[in-house]
């Protein structure tokens, strides 16, 4: 399958870019997670600590362990802090 | 119901009056305004960032679920994103209501809710320092009074 | 701390705005605007008799007990007097704070205690006939929250 | 002793005057209360339910059993229905 996924504020900055299109085969946010961390230091420092990374698939929040099928857009960012 | 995110500032006092005016005597308006804070000088600027799409999205089921637990007539949220500097007006709410306790929790409830479940995020610049605002415990404890 | 009491009707829009930027850069203000309602048509007007000097003195001292009990920058309390009609607005407060929670607990407070201790009396007039509202058994109730 | 009674609302309109001035030795409110209801039915009807009836002295918010030593000014009203 083929997702969308974007970074915002500092896990953007820690990766070093916006968004991104990647092919996987992951069944959850987390197997994305863990995929994203093994291809390179950059992912693994930005979701180093999960406690302080949020999800949204297809613009809701969503927990880690929900799965990716017939999600196209997921995007990882930090506890929000509007207002 | 009426949503705005925009980059651009907005006029505070026009955007009360006209919110108060259009909703043809409905008894108590609630409006919130949040500003950069002035922080005693140590803060030059504030850059909020946003996620296009989600936002209004967010901002929307918030407003939703406000109108849902209350008898509103009408709701208004304003958020800004981009950059800012001390004293800029930063967002707004404002609810309508017959009855003025319904008009106050719902302002309230949006604000709690806005804080930490729409997609924006803030980096305070002072001298040669950005960092990222940490979310507060509190705010994601003030969730659970509703 | 800023009370009027005037028969003069105010502008809402500029008193938040001027009250906002007053505080240069508090944070977070909260207003409350209180509006004669239409209620259907049937009020033709209303009409508020106050107690000139204890309408006063008793604001100043519910936004002084206020201001012991939040930390606030500053607060507003306006209150007209005298014949209004549906869609007027009647009053506004407004509290300023670094913190939100100060600022919306604060308003809802001043709006509590004004509505059962300040010496307002309203009359409405609808058709032919004239009567005192009388009041709210929930407005007495509502002080037993603070 | 001279005090001057102010009549607010509907205590107003049933006693016909906004304000006057009486001497009295009255020693409470209810006091003062009892010897104004004696004088005229218009007073006796005014403050037959005093459930209904808020006193203020010198612009203070009292109790019917406050004392009036030393008061310049008592108010009668009906409960407060502002903001």
């Amino acid at each position: 399958m083929t997702l969308d996924i974007l970074y915002f504020a500092w896990l953007r900055e820690r990766i070093g870019l916006p968004r991104e299109t990647v092919t996987t085969e992951a069944a959850t946010v987390a197997d994305l997670v863990a995929e994203l961390s093994a291809r390179e230091d950059r992912y693994a420092l930005a979701f180093s600590d999960l406690s302080a990374v949020r999800v949204a698939l297809d613009q809701d929040l969503a927990d880690f362990d929900a799965p990716l099928a017939g999600v196209r857009e997921v995007a990882f960012f930090p506890p929000m802090t509007g207002g | 119901m009426q949503i705005r995110v925009q980059e651009a500032p907005f006029d505070y006092g026009a955007e009360s009056a006209r919110f108060t005016d259009g909703c043809n005597g409905i008894g108590a308006v609630v409006t919130f305004c949040g500003i950069v804070r002035n922080d005693g000088g140590a803060l030059q600027a504030m850059e909020i960032e946003h996620y296009p799409g989600m936002t209004e999205r967010a901002l929307t089921q918030i407003a939703e679920e406000a109108a849902r637990r209350w008898t509103l007539a009408d709701c208004l949220i304003i958020h800004r994103f981009g950059r800012m500097t001390p004293g800029e007006k930063i967002m707004m709410v404002a609810t309508a209501s017959a009855h003025r306790a319904d008009a106050f929790a719902a302002a309230d409830f949006l604000m709690d809710y806005l804080k930490s479940r729409a997609p924006f995020w803030k980096k305070e610049f002072s001298g040669d320092s950005a960092e990222w605002v940490a979310a507060k415990d509190a705010d994601e404890a003030a969730l659970e009074r509703w």
